[in-house]
């Protein structure tokens, strides 16, 4: 039965890949891409990745999937009949179409199927490496969270994900950078909306908030944790965002800048800190580790979420 | 691990620059630049004083969170990392100071990007990690880190051409992370640990290995712009603001070189084979020869130096042919090994100076010019003696002339070869000296020819132009201190060391 | 040969990362290269976590989780950067594909 | 650091450093300028006179500096170093003299004054260099210092014979770059005089070494501007008449010269040489290329053209001086180094004045022009007859010995190639003598552009003739003690043990 | 016991049904509108009948409470979607009617 499950749930996978790239149309493409990030999710839990479920469907599939929804109308790609019969023609993997010459196509396409033979034999013949989770469950009790995958990401190696929290503030400055400095200062105001959008907003935005919160505190004994509250918490900014609620016009700048750093700072304050005290960078005391690291991950979920909210605001303008 | 000493060290080199970059977003943007600049020193200094701490005492490890690997990771400075580091903080602070004088120039094109401080920091921070990291998913991390922030600063002047090639670059730099991640992975599933360290030990030859190691490679060479996946570079390089291009040639790309070298000398001997040498060997050759070929094919100033840099990072890669031990020989009675890392590393120091020299120059021949065609260069000595120095004499260093740097590598480079008995690689090695003289004299040989206009240049700060004249010049200086820094670098395991292609355990099948 | 959840998803992160590494190198338009890159991320990320299955013990392995969950919002960061850049050059040019410039 | 071992860094460092010191000068700070060279033209005169002598008396002069391991930086005295180093000195103050005559009012004055200082450096590193990597190193920088100066008029002709110089140079530094490498890797670092360090590898790599020398002469033969490697010399004559001066008499050529007699004499050792059948081909091309260089300059009209190729044809007695084993040949070949600078300096400083005094560039336009500038011309028949190999001149002397080095080699054929030599020489020097005192000027009157108690400008009078006093005394004095021919033959001597 | 079991199967077998119709609706229908109609309708009825029975099989009150809330939230979010989808291509056609006016 298990097999079975599996089974189907790759070959779904695979397809929906296959689909995602050879779609003739791209919009339809980015549909199938959000089918495909659940059909993922719904691995990582077969797999017994609950977290990596909630963060493939709540980042990779849900943001990215946003991002890529509202790149559609950019490109416009929906909306407009005439854009969707060009980008028919022009978009897809041209197989047969002159701008590559056969040959070279075969050649790319066998070289492709080698590399994954390859590939296939060489995950194959992976032995046994046995991971570290002995080591893991040894040194959870000092670890001041019961969760092995939260004392991983904000205690083992918390050097990881401080460099992570850092990459999204980067990746923020990164898509200002791209997109020119002049809106730099004034984030973008969305448009009326519909009222009863508007409403639907509202009521979501508690339910949104609360859940986060309690994922954000449950990580410490299951799964959940900083990045996937910070997404729901990003998501309420996001919504709130479309239902022309300008959120970051509200904020000072002042404002916005803290919330945007607070997380990457305190991580890195506390760091000092305890470099300063004659621990390592990281090492927490064992009797405050579990309310540090909770706190860590309050501000980080805030830092993520708000820059989350301003990726996709400066995006959507 | 235990045996060498600790120090929060590893842990500030990291820590400082990301607090300046966090720091900076809080100022506005002349307060930003004062603080770019002041916090270029101070990191400097810390990567001054870290380099005479590694002196004293030798190799210096933290170990993060008090977490001992494989659980927690570890941060350590060799003298390999020390000298990366030392590198870094030079040419930083170089690039900063000039970048003060650049942006505040208030020219049309150039204007001012308050974003450059915090993601220059970002990737300084970045940059140091990557030397200090001695585990293989935060070394992916750290590689993130950089790609993020060089193609954000390569777009920062918001034109398409720079937009587009950004993208490029950074799809292509996200393909070769992703081969990367895929290595790591199969590795930790072969045998549960990241630790560089542990695995030189665990890791046993098989297929799995070899398949990691090939993508692994496959991936670096992507994002160090080796010959078949070189197409990104040029452009990306080009397209750039002046200081941007100077930090991404001059150190972007030798953190890719840094880290092969690193997981090739240190992880991965076991699987790799006289041929594997060759083969990286091949497209080194075929890098210096297309890529200068190419340079003396441009007509703008600032391609003309990317072109260069695809030449010049070949020359890195003929230094793994040399490594690997042909069948029957003994890696500990090789001679050419000290020679072929001396080359290696040298060639990193003289390429990055004299590459951040030229695009400093390309930038200030921008601002005097408008643009960077190469006709328009005439007469630059007389009205611009410094530039025109420092574009000379960075270009002497590429040529590999002595007593520059780049001669110093090349001769190593040579020894190497010819001791160790792979002749063939010298007509490579020569006829990518002829071609780089070809491009660098043609440039001379304008800046020379009498102007067909009259005042061709506008003035320029004369600040800017010492930065890039000095920057020059460090590629000729490093040759003074060569013999006290290769005594220093052979404090460092790895210095030195070859690789025996002997398939321990029997070449095929795993255990 | 025992084919179970590990063997099924290791295989299937392979094919992933194949379908993906092809996407970006043949697809033309911007949109469809940045989720190809995500598609060879999610193989890579299946093929960590399939092995925190294989070496479970009491609980599966938690490193190769939390290096996902990086991974992932590594990854994805990366990309919406790439999207923001595809978006821009389609403001500034109208162009959405690299062409057949070199 | 010893003073033995500083006066060799001081004698590099005193046109060094005005070299630099001149690039941050103002272009208007001409007396600072002038001054500067000047005075570091006098102190190196001195520095080089004071090791000179010092060596004469038996001390020892070595500076070594570790690179890198086994990489190692060496400066060494020894008589044939020193004779070059003290040529390049004494011609560098006069040349420097001209130079500021002849560039005064022109542009880009401290560009050309630094460069200037910065190839008279590295003419003396190259004398005074102790091992082939310092050679090499010098060699190389030589290249890059005189490039400047052969553009240094800017318009495109000058730049196009940039270009044709770097070309042959920087291809000619890349082969003896493979040379020294491949060298350096089968016999370690060799100092110049460890002739026995090669001599012990010859049985078992005769192939290989043989294969070195000739990449090595090669590189070597760019610079000596031995037939076919010679094209650059004449197209180069496009520089200004000091740097032509500077190039042809001192610095470049006789670099690659100096380095074939360090090559053969200090690598590889006669004996090797011999051994290894290396010497006859280049006794071969160094023939064939004096009689074909004094062919070429019979045919030109250019004045400075003419020149030239006369070096193209006198630098070969050097290369063939080396060639054939003996201390006769040995001793000529030396002390043509020293003459055939003095000589050639003399003319083009001749040419120079013509040309800035009268605007005459051809020879033909040479018509009664001794008795205008009697000085200079008289200075120019001097070496011409020098040239030729009249006697009491000095090039008489280093052509009397190099014929009976060949007659004591038993090679006949190079006594042939030299009195041929000689008569072509004769054939196109003496109608410019003749011209030049004999004929009668030509109708259309020319006036001088330099008005003044001289027939030129003091600053460039003086070089003329000193140097033309020179090349007359070198002969004169040949006999005496310390005159370069007594210096060269001890430096012969030395080389052939063995012989009496 | 049995019959809680039963229950549950109707239950689940009876959501099954529905979302299949749903999807056929999807697939078959003519145009957007009669498409949402399918779609959410008997894509609500289906999750609920789903939702009923999952938490009759679980059987814990705090587990029917969150099972219950998913139900409404999904409800809530579908429903406002489609109305959004539907108000969109209205004003569409009504703009593209106008231009053909």
């Amino acid at each position: 039965m298990d097999i079975l499950i599996d089974s189907l749930l790759a070959i779904l996978t695979i397809y929906l890949a296959f689909r995602c790239m050879l779609a003739p149309k791209l919009s339809k493409a980015v549909f199938v891409f959000f089918a495909f990030g659940l059909m993922l999710a719904l691995a990582w839990i077969r797999l017994g990745a609950v977290d990596v479920a909630i963060a493939e469907a709540a980042i990779a599939s849900g943001f990215m999937g946003v991002l890529m929804l509202d790149s559609l109308r950019d490109f416009s790609l929906i909306f407009s009949k005439n854009q969707e019969r060009l980008e028919e023609t022009a978009s897809k993997i041209p197989i047969k179409k002159d701008s590559y010459h056969w040959t070279t196509a075969l050649a790319l396409g066998l070289g492709l199927i080698l590399f994954l033979l390859i590939s296939i034999q060489a995950i194959w013949e992976v032995p046994q490496g046995g991971g570290l989770t002995a080591i893991a469950e040894a040194n959870l009790p000092m670890s001041g969270v019961e969760h092995p995958v939260t004392a991983v990401l904000l205690n083992y190696r918390a050097y990881d994900t401080w460099l992570e929290i850092g990459v999204i503030l980067m990746g923020l400055l990164a898509i200002f950078a791209a997109g020119g400095l002049k809106q730099y200062r004034k984030p973008g105001l969305a448009p009326a909306q519909d009222p009863l959008l508007r409403k639907t907003i509202l009521i979501f935005t508690p339910v949104l908030f609360l859940f986060g919160a309690f994922l954000l505190y449950f990580g410490k004994m299951g799964p959940g944790g900083a990045f996937q509250a910070a997404v729901l918490w990003g998501a309420i900014g996001i919504l709130l965002h479309l239902g022309g609620w300008t959120v970051f016009t509200v904020i000072p700048r002042r404002m916005r800048q803290i919330l945007v750093t607070i997380g990457l700072g305190f991580f890195m304050i506390l760091g000092f800190t305890q470099m300063a005290t004659g621990g390592a960078f990281f090492e927490y005391p064992p009797a405050y580790a579990g309310f540090l690291i909770l706190v860590v991950e309050t501000l980080a979920a805030i830092s993520i979420a708000a820059a989350l909210t301003a990726i996709f605001a400066f995006l959507t303008k | 691990m235990k045996e060498f000493p600790t120090s929060a060290l590893p842990a500030l080199l990291v820590g400082l620059p990301m607090l300046l970059a966090t720091m900076s977003l809080f100022f506005r943007v002349k307060g930003r630049a004062l603080l770019g600049v002041l916090g270029s020193f101070l990191v400097g200094s810390l990567a001054f004083f870290a380099f005479i701490e590694v002196a004293k005492y030798g190799t210096i490890i933290h170990i993060l969170g008090g977490w001992e690997p494989p659980l927690g990771i570890l941060l350590r400075i060799d003298p390999l990392a020390a000298v990366f580091i030392g590198l870094t903080a030079i040419i930083g602070i170089f690039i900063s100071l000039y970048s003060w004088w650049y942006f505040r120039a208030r020219i049309a094109s150039i204007g001012r990007f308050p974003l450059f401080w915090p993601l220059w920091f970002f990737l300084w921070a970045g940059l140091n990690g990557l030397f200090l990291s001695n585990d293989l998913f935060n070394l992916y991390v750290t590689i993130e880190v950089i790609t993020i922030c060089a193609v954000a600063l390569a777009v920062l002047s918001g034109e398409a051409k720079a937009l587009k090639a950004g993208l490029r670059y950074l799809l292509a730099a996200i393909i070769g992370s992703m081969a990367y991640l895929f290595g790591v992975a199969l590795i930790y599933g072969s045998t549960g640990t990241l630790d560089l360290n542990l695995l030189g030990e665990v890791l046993k030859p098989g297929n799995t290995k070899t398949f990691a190691l090939i993508v692994i490679t496959l991936g670096l060479l992507i994002k160090k712009a080796a010959f078949p996946f070189h197409f990104w570079l040029p452009p990306a390089h080009s397209a750039a603001l002046a200081p941007v291009s100077a930090l991404l040639s001059a150190l972007v790309v030798k953190g890719a070189f840094y880290m092969m070298l690193r997981l090739w000398t240190e992880v991965f001997e076991v699987s790799l084979t006289f041929a594997a040498g060759q083969l990286i060997g091949i497209t080194g050759a075929a890098a210096v020869l297309w890529g200068s070929w190419q340079a003396l094919l441009q007509t703008n100033f600032k391609l003309l130096v990317a072109h260069s840099s695809v030449a010049q990072m070949g020359y890195l890669l003929m230094m793994f042919p040399l490594l690997i031990m042909a069948p029957g020989q003994d890696a500990d009675s090789a001679e050419w090994l000290a020679p072929a890392w001396t080359a290696g590393i040298f060639q990193v120091m003289a390429h990055a100076f004299a590459k951040a020299s030229l695009f400093l120059s390309a930038g200030i021949v921008v601002m005097a010019l408008g643009h960077d065609r190469i006709e328009s260069l005439r007469d630059l000595v007389a009205w611009m003696p410094m530039t025109a120095m420092a574009i000379g004499i960075a270009g002497v260093s590429l040529i590999g002339l002595p007593p520059s740097g780049g001669f110093l590598a090349k001769w190593m480079l040579l020894k190497g070869v010819f001791l160790s008995g792979q002749w063939w690689w010298a007509p490579a090695i020569l006829a990518g000296s002829l071609l780089t003289a070809g491009y660098v004299f043609m440039l001379l040989r304008l800046a020379f020819a009498p102007a067909r206009v009259k005042d061709p240049f506008r003035p320029v700060p004369k600040i800017l132009q010492v930065c890039a004249l000095l920057l020059a010049l460090g590629s000729f200086l490093i040759v003074i201190p060569a013999e006290n820094l290769i005594q220093f670098l052979e404090g460092s395991k790895s210095f030195g060391s070859g690789i025996e292609s002997i398939m321990k355990g029997g070449g095929y099948g795993n255990e | 040969m025992k084919i179970g959840t590990y063997e099924i998803y290791s295989l299937t992160s392979a094919i992933l990362f194949a379908i993906g590494l092809g996407g970006v190198f043949l697809a033309k338009h911007f949109l469809r290269k940045i989720i190809a890159t995500i598609i060879m991320g999610a193989g890579v990320f299946l093929c960590f976590v399939s092995f925190a299955k294989r070496d479970a013990l009491t609980f599966a392995d938690p490193i190769p989780h939390a290096l996902v969950i990086t991974g992932i919002v590594v990854a994805v960061t990366a990309a919406a950067f790439a999207l923001s850049l595809a978006r821009r050059i389609h403001k500034l040019t109208g162009e959405d594909t690299f062409g057949n410039e070199k | 650091m010893e003073t033995n071992s500083l006066l060799l860094i001081l004698i590099l460092i005193s046109s060094l450093i005005p070299g630099i010191l001149i690039l941050l000068l103002d272009e208007a700070q001409a007396f600072q300028r002038n001054f500067l060279n000047l005075f570091g033209a006098v102190a190196k005169v001195a520095l080089v006179g004071w090791v000179f002598v010092g060596y004469m008396q038996g001390e020892t002069y070595a500076f070594i500096y570790g690179l890198a391991p086994d990489l190692t930086f060496a400066l060494k005295a020894d008589k044939m170093g020193l004779l070059f180093a003290a040529l390049s000195s004494v011609l560098w103050l006069v040349t420097t003299l001209y130079a500021i005559g002849y560039l005064k009012g022109g542009k880009h004055q401290r560009r050309f004054f630094a460069f200037f200082s910065l190839c008279v450096t590295s003419s003396t590193g190259i004398a005074l260099s102790g091992n082939v990597v310092t050679f090499f190193v010098f060699y190389e920088f030589l290249t890059l210092s005189t490039y400047p100066l052969v553009v240094h008029r800017g318009d495109d002709k000058a730049v196009e014979a940039g270009r044709t110089y770097l070309w042959y140079t920087i291809g000619g530094g890349t082969v003896l770059f493979l040379g020294v490498v491949a060298l350096f890797v089968l016999a370690g670092p060799i100092y110049f005089g460890q002739t026995e360090i090669i001599a012990s590898l010859v049985s078992e790599n005769t192939l290989q070494l043989t294969l070195i020398f000739f990449l090595m002469l090669s590189g070597l033969a760019v610079k000596a501007a031995i037939f076919p490697l010679h094209g650059w010399l004449p197209i180069s004559m496009v520089a200004p008449a000091p740097v032509s001066a500077l190039l042809h008499a001192v610095a470049v050529v006789k670099a690659g010269a100096f380095g074939i007699a360090r090559l053969v004499y200090d690598v590889y050792g006669i004996p090797t040489s011999e051994e290894l059948n290396l010497l006859t081909p280049l006794a071969i091309f160094a023939g064939f290329t004096i009689i074909y260089g004094s062919v070429k300059a019979f045919y030109q009209d250019d004045f400075k053209k003419l020149l030239a190729y006369s070096t193209v044809s006198q630098l070969s007695y050097i290369a063939l001086g080396v060639a054939i084993t003996g201390v006769l040949s040995a001793t000529g070949a030396v002390v043509h180094l020293v003459h055939q600078g003095i000589m050639k300096i003399t003319m083009f400083f001749a040419a120079g004045n013509v040309a800035e005094t009268y605007g005459f560039y051809r020879i033909s336009q040479l018509n009664g022009i001794g008795r205008k500038m009697p000085l200079t011309m008289g200075a120019f028949t001097i070496a011409a007859f020098g040239m030729i190999g009249l006697p009491p001149i000095a090039g008489f002397v280093s052509k009397w010995y190099l014929g009976l080095g060949a007659v004591e080699a038993g090679s006949y054929w190079v006594v042939l190639v030299l009195l041929a030599s000689s008569a072509l020489n004769a054939a196109y020097f003496l109608p410019i003598v003749y011209r030049a005192w004999f004929c009668e000027p030509d109708q259309k009157e020319v006036l001088p552009k330099y008005r003044g108690p001289f027939e030129a400008k003091a600053l460039l009078l003086i070089p003329v003739v000193l140097t033309g006093l020179f090349s007359l005394a070198a002969g004169l004095f040949a006999g005496s003690n310390y005159s370069p021919l007594a210096i060269a033959r001890e430096i012969a001597e030395k080389l052939y043990p063995n012989l009496p | 016991m049995m019959i809680k079991e039963i229950f549950i199967v109707i239950l689940l077998v009876a959501g099954c049904f529905f979302f299949l119709a749903g999807t056929l609706g999807l697939l078959r229908f003519p145009d957007l509108f009669s498409r949402l109609h399918a779609l959410t309708n008997a894509d609500n009825l289906g999750l609920g009948f789903i939702a009923a029975g999952i938490a009759l099989y679980i059987a814990s009150p705090w587990a029917t409470v969150k099972i219950f809330f998913i139900w409404i939230l999904t409800l809530l979010s579908s429903a406002t979607s489609s109305y959004l989808i539907a108000r969109f291509q209205r004003e569409q056609e009504k703009s593209k009617n106008g231009e053909e006016e």
